[in-house]
């Protein structure tokens, strides 16, 4: 077991897939030479060469188009987005793409396709760089959608990305690249589809995924401190989502909030807070909170993104509002 | 390729003449073509536009739906394009797919079964007119959205580079689908990554009602879009099924080098609406029939019977039975089973 | 008061536009010689001149920016999208810059600009062409998202559309471009936030906007058979959506279900569903209903589209379920 | 325009020579710049660098965050194409903005005070680096997409050309943003509508970590692009502030008469990293050691001195007078207030 920092887990991952399949490449915007935006890829052009590392040029839409041809003839691309921002200008392509593929052609074709992006905002850079568009693919049916919090999920999720025969969204969140973790040295693998209780607790069960579980697990411990027994819930995958997990924590807890980092307002936990009314709405005492960033493009100002961006305060004072705890 | 600009001459490209040679010669053989290699071209384009207009009858009958777009004009670039290719080559198109797909031989009946929406569709009745699929005969669609269908045939090149396959793979788009940036930056990822691709360009002057000369800046040619890039393109007369194979036997032969992306503009013409729906408002009759004087459904069997290479008998027998091919296909097609509803959840993951 | 067609409505919003304002002009992919793919700008062409009324080459990314560009320069323009599936290809451009401009810039710079497009699942386009993106554009800080339901509101709120000074999405369901609706001689609005009461009761609220107001029509009829009386909102604007109203009618009903056409995973009925749990949970005698499109591509064949399409029966049967009416 | 190339001849376009020549004249004056303008344009340039310097500075000190690309190297190009401009004429450009900012006379401390995400800033702290704009001053932003920004000036030169108000749009923009497909489609449109809009590409060499050869097919050249578009284009020495400015003078006098867009490739070179963030582990040094050697900000005033253009004492002077000004916007910028949290929610909807 060793400690190592969130962005070489997932290097790691897409390492050994590199080493062990020779039709798996990667591909993106200065990964190469420059080494990636966030040092991911450092040092792979020269262990792996050029013909499986490719830099490309900045055509989102035209090589993501052509990792989805290059899945379809056999090969396991990953192509790497340097921002999920920047997805956006190949939105077309994935979605009425890689994603309707398999459906369109009656099942005759798969996209074994693993896409990367770093997300999520809490860096200062502004409207446009701060997106978590991770949010919007989680709703696409054709494809997967995960997001690690740990160095050990990502490689385990990227394990089991690299294994999976459908368009996979694979988002880190750019906060947490230097975040450090146990990592064990043999073999595993996180499924999709499968949520992870980071802490257990019987009296509020607390969901996230991504950078959102640094938020949850301070409000675990100002609750703690204040006397409340937290279960802190990774979901880990978005598409699939793990209700099942959910829904045992909540017959315990009967009382539920959910978190996205990304805004409130159109947010991946808005399905899911839904979604779990209609399905536990007899073991809840109160609504299942929704907290997340504020309804307001994302300012540059620090003290303003802060602001904007969801704090443990936020789910202490959630959870007093509705719950009284 | 039958005629060609070099990347960097800056000089133009010219409409290839061979089908015109091949006719004044007045026989088949000039051409380097066997004469049931030259009927098969005519039977290919004789079932596609019968094909075509079966859909459109069955379409006024309210047994097919959605978007129809019918290739009823274009057969000679299709089949053209497609009778030099190997089985493990890559097709690519968009939504006016019916000829690529005849032309490569997909199943007639699964063809229409598929316009239909049965179960015994190409793709189960999910994909309809504008998604004919059948990846074992590498045809990877049918694909709706404007322009979007070329990046994945640059990738589909980039495997068989990548996997050095010696195959090749062919990508349809129209005029209008240049307009999308999408175009540009494929041709440009093409070239750096010098893959087996050949761009076929079917100009057929207009994008749904826009003719080309009004959505476009600059010439309204094609080929030279991509000089710059350091491809080199061919221009052929799109309606001379034999001067497309020409052009495109030597670029296929060129690919199977390894020398990168090559690029054909066809000059075609459709001689129906964009769609079913269309009342063709934005132009004027006389240059439909001017494009009619050289039909090549028409005009090519014409000259196969005046070079002797077949007689009006064998033309006649070869329609009798390319119609009652698709009289069947319409009876396969009304007769299969509707999908069952729970295979709605069928196909999503793999 | 005459009866007029759904696609008649929106061309006389525009027309009178046209009329009243030269800077306003009017562009999109065969709206002129064409005359616009589902007939709305029939004439316009040569009512108004080339100047005013232009045939864009397929470009959507760039001519809706043209458009951005053209609004922050003084002009309104009105650009249309053929359909709102291909508005994916311009996606960045709505998001990064319709929408943020005007924070970005500290509010230097505002954007008046009207985009149309049709919307919706139905008549056998395929996964592609059937699309609902107004659910995700809905979700955007900084526009505002809009879908009538009848010919009086398209009317009504192109006019509202056409006086607002932020990029508007003015979602047009294909499936009623056909159906005619009253619509008075004389000048009315349909704000935007306003939610519409197509039909008082007592039972149970039913919420939905655009092509779904057909479903609960129908729904709400084989309600009254059985005795339940339906209370049914048109939502009219997704961005802002009109709590009040909802709440209002919950209060009186305790109960409501949601409808979307499109899919009901990540449809614009999952935020809302949540957000009125947390209003209005002490109302409720169960959770809020939430219903749509079956988490599928949608497929061509018609008897599958109607399928994954909801019905009235899904609604009945949800209330069934929920609530045991 | 300083050299074109006619859109339909195929002759490639030269670097121009006019900055040389007036250096080889050994006035200011036969340049047609008077010496006050001379001067200024120095100034600007060493205002520029100046502000870059103190950015990184800052940038250091943790009082800015974000994303900060510098314009070191690049100032003949900012400085000499908006040297020409009116003040109703539009500006857009990129993430890369602060030259264009100073060149177009923005309020320095308020520019820096957006850097420093203040109350006071530009954009009231909301934009950051990559977003200043200036409304009355027609500064239209500041775009952080890659290649984003280009509709957005296409759609303002529209507006101009809509509205006749004899202004134009200038619209800068990287080598790596044309691998974006909406720049092809911003040409065409731009063409098909011509527009008056100035497309000012600022071809440093690298996008980010990548040399333009390594990421683009065909010729290392831009300007040759756009002929096909019958876009009539110049390419100048970028670190010749003169050589640019007559470039852009002749091409905004074009762009007013109205006959559609203009393109001006400027070679030029960013000294530094692509960001702050950035090692540079893609160049190496020496490639950096031949440009500085042409730099705008080091010979440009050596040239002033040596041809009795200026003294070393007025040279000497400015350059005192502008490091006071940097100093005081740092200054500015620091001491100014954070904005208060409820401004949060303005400025989303007019
Ligand atoms: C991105 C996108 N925009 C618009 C459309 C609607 N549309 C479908 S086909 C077409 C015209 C395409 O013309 P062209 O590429 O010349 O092909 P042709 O139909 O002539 O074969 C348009 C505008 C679409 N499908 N996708
Ligand atoms: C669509 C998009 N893709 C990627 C990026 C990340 N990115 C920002 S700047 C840049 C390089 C641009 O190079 P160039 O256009 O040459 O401008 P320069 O930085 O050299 O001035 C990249 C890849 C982005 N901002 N937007
Ligand atoms: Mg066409
Ligand atoms: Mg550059």
């Amino acid at each position: 077991m060793a400690e190592i920092l969130f962005r070489e887990a997932i290097k790691r991952g897409l390492a050994e897939a590199l080493d062990n399949d020779p039709n798996v490449f990667i591909m993106g915007e200065d990964i190469g030479e420059y080494g990636g935006a966030y040092a991911v890829t450092d040092g792979f052009l020269k262990q792996y060469g050029p013909k499986r590392v490719i830099d490309t040029p900045i055509s989102e839409a035209a090589f993501l188009g052509a990792g989805i041809g290059a899945a379809a003839g056999g090969l396991r691309p990953i192509v790497e987005f340097m921002s999920i921002s920047f997805s956006l200008v190949a939105f077309d392509q994935i979605v009425n793409m890689a994603a309707n593929l398999r459906y369109m052609s009656g099942g005759q074709i798969s996209v074994p396709m693993l896409m990367r992006a770093p997300t999520g905002a809490g860096v200062q850079l502004g409207a446009t760089h701060s997106q978590s568009f991770e949010t919007w693919l989680a709703d696409v049916p054709g494809m997967r959608c995960v997001c690690p919090s740990t160095p050990y999920d990502a490689l385990g999720l990227i394990r089991t990305a690299l294994k999976e025969n459908n368009p996979v969204m694979f988002a880190e969140p750019a906060l947490l690249y230097a975040m450090r973790g146990e990592v064990p040295d043999e073999y595993y693998e996180v499924p999709f589809g499968s949520a992870n209780i980071q802490r257990a607790g019987d009296d509020v069960t607390l969901v996230s995924y991504g950078a959102g579980m640094r938020v949850l697990a301070a409000a675990a411990d100002e609750l703690a401190a204040k006397g409340v027994s937290a279960e802190v819930i990774d979901l880990r995958s978005l598409n699939p989502v793990d209700y099942d997990t959910l829904l045992t924590s909540i017959e315990k807890t009967n009382r539920a909030l959910l978190l996205d980092t990304s805004r409130r307002k159109g947010g991946a936990m808005a399905e899911i807070a839904s979604d779990l009314h209609e399905r536990a709405m007899e073991w809840l005492d109160g609504p299942v909170v929704r907290i997340g960033a504020e309804d307001v493009p994302w300012p540059y100002n620090r003290g303003l993104e802060q602001e904007v961006y969801p704090q443990s305060s936020d789910v202490l004072a959630g959870l007093q509002k509705h719950y009284g705890i | 390729m039958a005629s060609r600009t070099k990347a960097t001459s800056g000089k133009s490209g010219k409409t290839s003449k061979s089908g015109d040679q091949a006719a004044s010669n007045g026989t088949g053989t000039s051409t380097g073509y066997s004469k049931d290699q030259l009927l098969e071209m005519y039977r290919q384009m004789y079932l596609i536009r019968q094909f075509e207009v079966a859909c459109g009858e069955n379409y006024a009958r309210g047994l097919i739906r959605g978007f129809l777009h019918l290739y009823i004009g274009q057969e000679a670039t299709g089949v053209g394009t497609i009778a030099p290719l190997n089985d493990d080559d890559y097709i690519v198109t968009h939504y006016r797919d019916h000829g690529h797909a005849i032309a490569r031989g997909l199943d007639v009946n699964r063809s229409m079964a598929e316009l239909f929406g049965r179960k015994t569709g190409l793709s189960k009745g999910k994909g309809g007119s504008m998604h004919l699929f059948d990846a074992a005969k590498k045809f990877m669609g049918g694909h709706a959205i404007v322009g979007g269908q070329l990046p994945l045939a640059l990738g589909l090149a980039f495997s068989q580079k990548y996997l050095d396959t010696k195959g090749v793979t062919v990508c349809y788009f129209g005029d209008g689908s240049t307009n999308q940036g999408l175009y540009h930056e494929t041709l440009n990822l093409a070239a750096v990554w010098k893959v087996p691709m050949l761009f076929v360009l079917e100009n057929n002057g207009y994008g749904m009602g826009s003719a080309v000369e009004r959505v476009r800046a600059g010439s309204p040619d094609f080929y030279t879009d991509v000089e710059k890039y350091g491809i080199e393109a061919a221009v052929v007369d799109g309606m001379d099924v034999i001067a497309v194979r020409e052009a495109t036997e030597q670029a296929v032969k060129r690919l199977r080098a390894g020398d990168g992306p090559l690029f054909i503009e066809a000059k075609t013409f459709r001689y129906v609406g964009h769609s079913y729906a269309d009342g063709q408002k934005y132009r004027g009759s006389e240059e439909i029939d001017e494009w009619r004087k050289r039909d090549p459904v028409e005009v090519y069997p014409q000259m196969l019977v005046k070079r002797d290479i077949a007689t009006q008998k064998e033309i006649d027998d070869l329609k009798a039975a390319v119609d009652e091919e698709v009289v069947a296909a319409v009876k396969f097609a009304e007769e299969s089973p509707q999908p069952d509803p729970d295979e709605l959840f069928d196909d999503i993951y793999a």
